[in-house]
């Protein structure tokens, strides 16, 4: 029992070990910021190379918390996440006075997220989606002293607690319907009476909220644009990723019997989300609102891998996630380091970035590819692998319309592209000095756009988990 | 890796004697003359390019001489017939079994007889150049475009296959369109040259559907054994191909009549001779050489070449004669009023090989019948005698005076005189004065017509007088009229002289040739059928042509011998119609208000249009609308987080409305 | 009046719920709109109970949720509050409508 | 002969270009790399060659299969046929000579020279690639390369027409994707392997949808009407080797995807639109050459002239006869080189007389007699003068075409003759008014053509002229590979 | 009608009024209070359907914990007596338009639903049983979520802290 619980439990238990061991620190003597970033980066790597070993299939807690191999591949990607982020925004947090709690937040909502993706039944999945929204919500708050900062905190909180009543309503009218909050017993108890469906509605919603689903995305561009880069990032990959996953065992098992009505919903707001999200990202200015929209678009087409409701849908979401990490985060790391030392986050102030930074030019430019889908970076097989799986049910008018989005997506990536390496600016931004390990942490992005792609073997080392 | 560097080996085809590599020689020497001067004459061989050019050509001749007295004279002849020999022939490029371009040479009377024709004129020229382009800085370029097209015209009458000829005949039109261009830097050699190459381009879009009508049916390319299908009436091919109808018409008459087209855009025929007064922008032995002598005539030797399958078509035919007759009335018409020497003597030219064309209209295929297309084929032999005669002569007195126009002109026969013989023999020549060549030639011509057509016979032998009259006032206006003004005047006090050994040597050549060239029995070697043809020479019957022929020369004695103001009387009396032919009954303005106003302004302009406003609008407004619509809608992102909210639960309530009652 | 029961217990809840959002949509002050999703998660918590009391009594999943989101509630609660009180800070107001400066 | 040669090469040459530090060593690295390629794209020429000649009758050479990603029944599957061989050698070609044409870029040359020989890979890579994957993987990687091309290095409206060439090119690779996600879940089995699919058959009713995706998203690269509005500003707005890749090597892609992908594997629906095909690349054909007789711009009249003449490969390809296919292959080489050949003359041009009006010029044979001539060539190939590349090209297609016995294919063939003529009067005109004429002011003192530039033009001269001249070898390459298309379009 | 019901429809229409009145008053303590009387009403109605201790639970933290807060706040951030701003009509109109059509179709749903029941015997909510559940890890166990939510409750606490506490700039 004990070797079981710390066996499919060890993600969790590194992570609640970390956040007491900075507990103690910071109530403790404390430490210098730096060298404890360069400690939790070490043990954020740690955490994540011990993500691939000792992973077996099993529940714990009577089946509240279920691992196998998938998901912790699945944790592993968050906490590879954590692990750039803790990387990319070495300069941000160094500078921090309270990146101890910041830490202790951010590994908190990591931490919710790991039992979310474990969760075996709807009161795991609702505390554990708490558990990562809440801190999430308090971290929106760490530039205390901008004013924008606080105005994205109250409307993170107050949609999410929001979103939280609808989707509360929505289980406990699932409850009354079926009599049950477990993951295992559901699928039996659904009939697919209207009441259920209504409670389907809104229980989906709240992972349409999450996911900024349109028309449930309200929330992320006022977010992101406020939030610190860091937390928005966070937000962008790593809540996202989360989300997704768990949103692939929710549908594929637990709602399995409501296939037809999903995959309805999936398809409609897909092609919502998509055509949304690029509309907005079209004239966007700001860059962290910019990379918002970009984010709800693609959000969109990992709506088309998991309408394809097969193992390949489960693959593909997953590998995109993946690409999605590194791809993300490299743009937002890029848009970290110049507004950390500038101020600078307008895509206008980006015009000819690539005549005094060539690297971080580059890094964006490979970031901006992957996220709009162009070979050789992964992005193109990532979002290649989701409209395939999603092309699996032969909804060629889906496919078009998310093939067209493509196009419309390539338009404003290009946009930044265009600002970066073509136009012309008389005081173009300084040169920008990099943390080592943000350098660090843009050359595992870059490589991992150019690899994981490329490198079929990733892909199919999921595939295989995923069987 | 070895086969791929060699070229599928040349067929010879068994054949009495292996001359293939010598027939080979005479289009590629001066292939290989091209390729030398052009790449390296300007640097390298500037000064000794024109003895290169000329030598080789001289061994060209002398081949293609020798290959004529081989052909007529050894082995050409199989019982009583003359055969359709290909000692040369691979396969160019296959399309299909059976349809492939073959590049070949065939030999034939006729091709033997252009060969010759050919390469002799192209000597000349080339010869008389060497003196009259002395000193231009583009001299090894003038050589080496004249290789160019000596090649082409050769590769032409030797082809064995319709589309080699096509592509030769191609490669004529661009060699020719290089020369009048050649003093680029004057706008109007531009423009003529480009009007050259685009009217012919266009006459040979005709000749390129033809070649597809005619491949089609007949599933081959190759001359002999499209001749052969097509001409058999029992032939499957041949039964098709009449069948067929397009508007009426067969497949086999719209087939020629789009071949002939094609020969007489390159020939000049009304309405396609537009090019050819213009064309004398070039300089003026390359106006001999293809302008009066060569290609011009491309186009008789195509219709001659497809004579047999012609003859199948008799529509087809009449429309040749018909374009001929026409042709030639019409071109001798305006050559009455020209003044600048060259364009008299270019539709002059056009009027002469309206004679041919008709000539071949009028025949029929075989025997006694087949007159008028050995006829045809005899003027084409002497005219190009005597016209290259002509032109060159002009040139001599051009150089002399620096100028085309005949009102420059008067009295030149003290200080030209060896032009001055020649150019007389010439012009007696072309009026169809016994003996000379034109006399002979043109007499079988008439004598077609009168057996075939009444009008077509009326119309040439009026046109025949005319010839001599506008020939005499050419003649006249320039060697008598009015006392030339002192060369010292004119040369600023540098006489030239005739121009030398190598200019005269040419006019003197050319004037035995066509001061004797009749005398050919050309019936013996070129008839319809291969076989020998008995020209009987009528004498009651040359009465006509050569009293109407006399009639006219002294008519331009009585008007131009003397200056005198009786041809302006004259001219003021057929005031409009004078005007007309003047303006050369305005077919120039014709083709430009086409081009100009229905062409570009009509076509090309609304294309452009299109483009620009309507396919490149419609995507220019996919983008700009999408910006747009992405503007229209950001007031959902208002900012306002109740809003968000209620946007959130009237999704909630949307989808579960949808899907509750809609969309079950 | 009919014997009260499952229906009315979830009529209740429906109601108070929708009040929440009500007051959720149209309340400017930061806190009364938080006070309006208080409502809205307590009619959750009743419908819980009463699908617990009335239809599913074999176990007490109903009964632990409203315990779990009572605390989840707590928590939302005290960190909304920690965010409207910085606001308030930054803005000097706690009026929804000052804090738009992020839109479009 | 290992296929992958041909992908590794560039991508190692784009590699050591990145490492070098100054321009001169870029430039010449890429220089070496390129003429690598070249020896190599002649190298598989003779290989293959002998391999047919040695009696080997397979469809396709020198394959290799590894597998990808399996789970999506993805291989790297290359391979070659004559068709491919051909294009591979047009890429080589015009990679060469655009490396060389570049030899005076100044402004981030290593940038510019990484980028051209990433387009050359992609364009290897997709003409080599048997796996619809793989060949959509090269398709878009060529894309983005382009993009940057012009919007860094180009002129006038680049980035409008940087813009819209990604866009619509991207667009037309969106339904080429749609399309082949279409074959792989409609088709007898799912894969993405050419050769399977092509042997298999796929039902009538998924060709109906696919077919015209395909068709017409290959048909966007290749200036389908009207889909073609990107070719005139992305080829006017481009530097000169950019222009050159772009049609000499870009548009290509398309129609040999149309060929490759779309009429093979869907032969019954390329049945049934072939009607539609001919009648759009028809009116591509005489409204390119008419829209070209409207343009004053140098590179714009090439660049109309380039979807006319495009059009010849899409009429040779929706005639669906043996011939016309060969001929469509051969236009597609020859225009290649043409064309490619044509924007290095004008690129020249510009670099010397700054502009590229052709009413601003005149008289420039006086001044530069090489660069001239190498206009005049290239003119009289684009009008089709035989012993030149064009006409070989066009006469096949018109050949192939008049195959067809009925009205229609008839009229249809007889229109693209007349562009003919009317690509004669744009190209005379626009020679007539540079090349010819007196002289203007202020050019009197312009140098000719340097050697690299000579050298360039000398390359692809020589393929034009040794197609024009010997077209045999180039038929015998292709048409046994067009038979093989035609036999599966036959129902055979 | 027996007093269970009179007391359930009285709780109910002590929830359902002082619900509605706490989120339209004007006045923001008479909001709080009124919160607070719909809460009670929550409570007493576990109460009614005799489970007690979510009853005690939701008056200790709501009643006790979370309107105290909120008070405290109002009082933090708010000059007592001062009146709410107005609502804006519209806005009014289109979110009652908005729930009450939300309400009605989940009362549609509701009604129309016949909802299954469990014929097992039931487990009686009482506090030894609540307990042994809630820290059980076995079947029907609750140890694994409260251990969450204690970490839930850490974190909250610790960014509220971050957040309120907020130190001046430059002051150590």
């Amino acid at each position: 029992m004990l070797n079981d619980f710390l066996i499919l439990m060890k993600s969790e238990l590194v992570i609640t070990f970390i956040i007491f061991l900075l507990l103690f620190i910071k109530v403790g003597k404390g430490m210098k910021n730096e060298s404890l970033l360069s400690l939790l980066q070490f043990l954020l790597l740690a955490n994540f190379i011990a993500g691939f070993f000792f992973n077996e299939t099993g529940s714990l807690f009577g089946g509240l918390f279920t691992t196998n191999a998938l998901i912790a591949f699945q944790k592993s990607i968050l906490s590879l996440g954590v692990y750039l982020i803790s990387l990319l925004f070495a300069d941000w947090l160094k500078k921090s006075e309270h990146m101890p709690e910041f830490f202790i937040l951010m590994l908190s909502a990591l931490l919710g997220m790991f039992f979310m993706i474990s969760s075996g039944s709807l009161l795991m999945f609702f505390l554990s989606l708490e558990l990562s929204t809440i801190p999430v919500a308090a971290m929106t708050n760490f530039d205390l002293e901008k004013k924008i900062s606080s105005e994205a905190s109250m409307k993170m909180i107050l949609s999410s607690a929001f979103s939280s009543g609808i989707l509360l309503f929505g289980i406990s009218l699932m409850y009354g319907a079926t009599g049950t909050i477990s993951f295992a017993e559901m699928p039996a108890m659904l009939d697919g009476s209207p009441l259920q469906i209504l409670a389907f509605i809104f229980l989906f919603t709240a992972f349409a909220f999450k996911l900024s689903i349109v028309p449930f995305h309200l929330w992320t561009a006022d977010v992101y644009e406020g939030a610190p880069i860091a937390v928005s990032s966070f937000l962008s990959v790593i809540s996202k990723g989360s989300i997704a996953f768990i949103l692939l065992t929710a549908l594929y098992k637990v709602f399995a019997p409501m296939h037809e009505l999903w995959y309805n919903m999936v398809v409609l707001l897909s092609i919502a989300t998509m055509i949304i999200g690029n509309l907005f990202a079209l004239r966007q200015q700001n860059i962290k609102r910019f990379l918002a929209y970009s984010s709800i678009a693609q959000v969109g087409f990992i709506l088309v891998g998991i309408s394809g409701n097969s193992i390949a849908g489960t693959s593909s979401v997953v590998y995109f996630v993946l690409i999605y990490v590194f791809s993300n985060l490299a743009a937002f790391g890029v848009a970290g380091a110049i507004s950390q030392q500038t101020g600078k986050e307008r895509i206008n102030d980006y015009k000819g970035l690539y005549q005094t930074n060539p690297f971080i030019s580059w890094v964006l430019a490979l970031a901006l590819f992957s996220l709009a889908g162009i070979p050789p970076t992964a992005g193109f097989f990532g979002k290649l692998f989701l409209i395939t799986a999603g092309a699996s049910n032969g909804n060629y008018f889906f496919i078009t319309v998310a093939a067209l989005n493509l196009i419309v997506s390539l338009y404003y990536y290009l946009r930044v592209i265009r600002a970066v390496f073509m136009d012309k600016n008389e005081q173009p931004i300084e040169k920008i000095n990099l943390h080592p390990s943000t350098k660090l942490g843009m050359i595992i992005c870059g490589a991992g756009i150019v690899l994981v792609g490329l490198l079929s073997w990733v892909y199919d080392y999921i595939t295989a988990l995923t069987m | 890796m070895n086969d791929f560097l060699q070229i599928p080996m040349l067929q010879v085809l068994p054949f009495g004697k292996d001359i293939g590599w010598a027939l080979l020689l005479i289009p590629l020497l001066p292939l290989a003359g091209f390729l030398l001067l052009g790449l390296f004459g300007r640097k390298h061989i500037k000064n000794s390019s024109g003895i290169i050019g000329t030598s080789l050509l001289l061994v060209s001749t002398v081949l293609s001489l020798y290959t004529a007295y081989g052909y007529f004279f050894e082995y050409g002849k199989v019982n009583g017939v003359y055969q359709k020999l290909i000692p040369l022939q691979y396969t160019w490029l296959q399309f299909s079994p059976g349809l492939s371009i073959d590049m070949g040479i065939i030999l034939d009377p006729i091709s033997v007889m252009m060969l010759v024709v050919v390469s002799f004129i192209s000597l000349m020229v080339h010869i008389y150049s060497l003196a009259y382009m002395k000193g231009e800085d583009r001299f090894p370029t003038y050589y080496a475009f004249l290789g160019l097209f000596t090649f082409s015209m050769l590769g032409l009458v030797m082809a064995s296959n319709i589309f080699q000829m096509y592509i030769f005949w191609e490669l004529v039109g661009i060699s020719s369109f290089l020369l009048i261009g050649y003093y680029y830097d004057r706008p109007s050699a531009v423009a003529a040259c480009k009007k050259a190459f685009i009217v012919t381009r266009f006459a040979d879009l005709g000749f390129l559907i033809g070649i597809l009508i005619l491949s089609f049916y007949a599933g081959t390319l190759d001359f002999n054994t499209l001749i052969q299908r097509l001409t058999s009436s029992s032939a499957p091919e041949f039964q098709t191909a009449v069948a067929s109808s397009f508007l009426g018409v067969s497949a086999l008459t719209w087939a020629l009549v789009l071949v002939f087209i094609g020969g007489a855009g390159k020939s000049a025929m009304f309405p396609l001779h537009v090019w050819l007064p213009d064309a004398m922008e070039g300089p003026t032995p390359v106006s001999a050489l293809i302008h009066a002598a060569t290609m011009v005539v491309a186009g008789v030797f195509l219709v001659a070449r497809l004579f047999p399958v012609f003859s199948m078509s008799p529509p087809a035919l009449q429309v040749v004669s018909y374009v001929g007759v026409i042709s030639a009335l019409f071109a001798a018409v305006i050559a009455c009023t020209q003044t600048d020497i060259k364009r008299v003597l270019a539709y002059s030219t056009i009027s002469q090989i309206g004679f041919m064309m008709f000539s071949l209209g009028v025949s029929g295929s075989g025997g006694e019948n087949g007159l008028g297309f050995t006829a045809s084929m005899f003027h084409l032999f002497t005219h190009a005698m005597f016209k290259a005669l002509l032109f060159l002569g002009a040139g001599a007195v051009i150089h002399f005076i620096h100028s085309n126009e005949m009102k420059d002109m008067g009295g030149l026969r003290k200080y030209l005189p060896i032009t001055h013989i020649t150019f007389l023999i010439a012009c007696l020549a072309i009026s169809g004065v016994p003996p000379f060549a034109g006399f002979f030639s043109k007499e079988e011509i008439l004598l077609a017509a009168y057996h075939h057509n009444a009008i077509i016979y009326w119309i040439a032998l009026i046109t025949s007088g005319l010839t001599a009259f506008y020939m005499f006032r050419l003649y006249f206006s320039i060697f008598w009229n009015k006392e030339a003004p002192s060369p010292l005047e004119r040369a600023g006090g540098e006489v030239h002289g005739e121009g030398g050994f190598a200019m005269m040597m040419p006019l003197v050549l050319l004037a035995v040739g066509a001061a004797v060239a009749g005398f050919i029995p050309f019936g013996n070697f070129v008839s319809s059928d291969g076989k020998l043809l008995e020209s009987a020479f009528h004498l009651q019957f040359s009465i006509a042509p050569v009293a109407l022929g006399l009639a006219g020369i002294f008519a331009a004695m009585w008007l131009y011998k003397k200056q005198n103001n009786k041809p302006d009387a004259i001219a003021a009396s057929l005031n409009g119609f004078y005007k007309a032919a003047y303006h050369k009954f305005y077919m120039d303005e014709l083709y430009l208000f086409i081009t100009k106003k229905i062409l570009f302004n009509l076509i090309g302009r609304p294309a452009a249009w299109f483009d620009k406003n309507v396919v490149d609008g419609m995507v220019n407004m996919t983008g700009n609308t999408t910006q747009a619509i992405s503007e229209k809608i950001k007031g959902f992102q208002s900012g306002k987080v109740q809003q968000y909210a209620i946007y959130f639960l009237a999704g909630v309530i949307g989808l579960a409305v949808l899907f509750i009652y809609i969309w079950k | 009046m009919m014997e009260p029961g499952l229906y009315h217990l979830l009529f209740i809840s429906a109601a108070l719920f929708f009040i929440g959002v009500y007051g959720f949509f149209t309340r400017r002050n930061l806190i009364t709109m938080l006070m309006s999703v208080e409502l809205v998660l307590n009619s959750v918590n009743l419908n819980f109970i009463a699908f617990n009391k009335y239809l599913w009594p074999n176990k007490l999943d109903g009964l632990f949720f409203s315990i779990f989101v009572i605390a989840i509630a707590a928590a939302e609660a005290a960190v909304a509050i920690a965010i409207i009180i910085n606001l308030y800070r930054s803005h000097h107001s706690i009026d929804v409508e000052n804090a738009e400066e992020m839109k479009f | 002969m290992n296929l992958t040669l041909l992908i590794l090469l560039p991508l190692l040459t784009a590699v050591v270009i990145l490492l070098m530090r100054n321009a001169e060593q870029v430039k010449w690295t890429a220089l070496i790399g390129s003429t690598l390629q070249f020896v190599l794209a002649f190298v598989l020429l003779f290989a293959f060659r002998n391999e047919r000649a040695g009696g080997n009758e397979a469809q396709m050479l020198f394959e290799l299969q590894y597998n990808w990603f399996p789970a999506w029944h993805i291989s790297f599957h290359l391979g070659v046929d004559g068709i491919s061989v051909a294009m591979v050698l047009l890429t080589a070609f015009v990679v060469i000579a655009g490396v060389l044409v570049s030899w005076n870029v100044t402004k981030m040359t290593k940038e510019f020279y990484f980028l051209l020989i990433l387009l050359s890979l992609g364009a290897y890579g997709f003409f080599i690639s048997l796996d619809l994957f793989i060949l959509f993987f090269f398709l878009e990687i060529a894309v983005i390369p382009k993009y940057l091309l012009i919007g860094i290095w180009g002129s006038g409206k680049k980035e409008y027409a940087a813009n819209k060439l990604a866009l619509m090119l991207m667009g037309g690779s969106a339904l080429v994707l749609v399309g082949l996600l279409g074959v792989y879940f409609g088709g007898p089995e799912k894969t993405f392997d050419l050769l399977t699919l092509s042997r298999g058959h796929i039902p009538v009713q998924v060709q109906k949808i696919c077919f015209p995706l395909l068709f017409v998203g290959f048909g966007v690269f290749t200036a389908l009407f009207p889909f073609h509005t990107w070719v005139p500003d992305g080829h006017s707005s481009a530097p000169t080797a950019g222009s050159m890749f772009l049609a000499g090597i870009s548009m290509k892609l398309g129609g040999y995807g149309c060929l490759r992908v779309a009429t093979y594997i869907m032969p019954d629906e390329a049945k049934e639109y072939a009607t539609i095909i001919i009648v759009l690349s028809t009116i591509a054909i005489l409204y390119g050459a008419f829209a070209t007789m409207m343009q004053k711009d140098l590179k714009y009249i090439n660049a109309y002239s380039s979807v006319s003449h495009c059009g010849f490969v899409l009429l040779g390809i929706g005639m669906l006869t043996k011939t016309a296919m060969t001929g469509a292959v051969m236009q597609m080489v020859s225009h290649g080189l043409m064309t490619a050949l044509f924007f290095a003359v004008i690129g020249m041009i510009y670099e010397r007389t700054h502009t590229r009006q052709v009413n601003e010029m005149g008289g420039l044979m006086k001044v530069m007699p090489f660069i001239t001539t190498v206009l005049f060539i290239v003119g009289l190939c684009s009008l089709g003068l035989p012993g030149l590349s064009g006409f070989v090209a066009e006469m096949t297609v018109f050949i192939g075409s008049w195959q067809h016995p009925d009205p229609f294919h008839r009229i249809a063939t007889i229109a693209a003759c007349i562009s003919i003529v009317v690509t004669a009067v744009y190209i005379l005109r626009a020679i007539g008014q540079t090349a010819m004429g007196p002289i203007k002011e202020g050019y009197n003192n312009l140098s000719d053509a340097k050697w690299n530039e000579k050298l360039a033009a000398v390359i692809l001269i020589a393929g034009i002229i040794a197609i024009g001249v010997a077209p045999f070898w180039l038929n015998d390459l292709i048409s046994p590979a067009a038979e093989i298309i035609m036999h599966k379009v036959a129902g055979k | 009608m027996s007093g269970s019901t009179i007391i359930f429809y009285m709780l109910a229409a002590l929830t359902l009024v002082s619900g509605a009145l706490a989120v339209t008053t004007r006045q923001i303590f008479r909001a709080a209070i009124f919160l607070l009387f719909s809460l009670i009403g929550i409570a007493g109605l576990y109460f009614w359907m005799q489970y007690e201790f979510i009853a005690a639970v939701q008056i200790v933290v709501y009643v006790g914990g979370i309107t105290v807060l909120i008070i405290f706040s109002i009082f933090l951030t708010q000059q007592a007596g001062e009146l709410l701003p107005k609502e804006k009509i519209g806005r009014q109109v289109f979110s009652a338009l908005a729930a009450f059509c939300g309400f009605a179709l989940t009362m549609l749903q509701l009604y129309q639903h016949s909802f299954k029941q469990t014929t097992d015997q039931p487990i009686a909510p009482s506090v030894s049983n609540i307990g042994n559940q809630m820290l059980g890890v076995e079947d029907n166990g609750f140890a694994l979520p409260f251990e969450v939510v204690s970490i839930l409750l850490l974190a909250a606490m610790i960014g509220c802290i971050v957040i309120a506490l907020r130190s001046k700039p430059a002051t150590a």
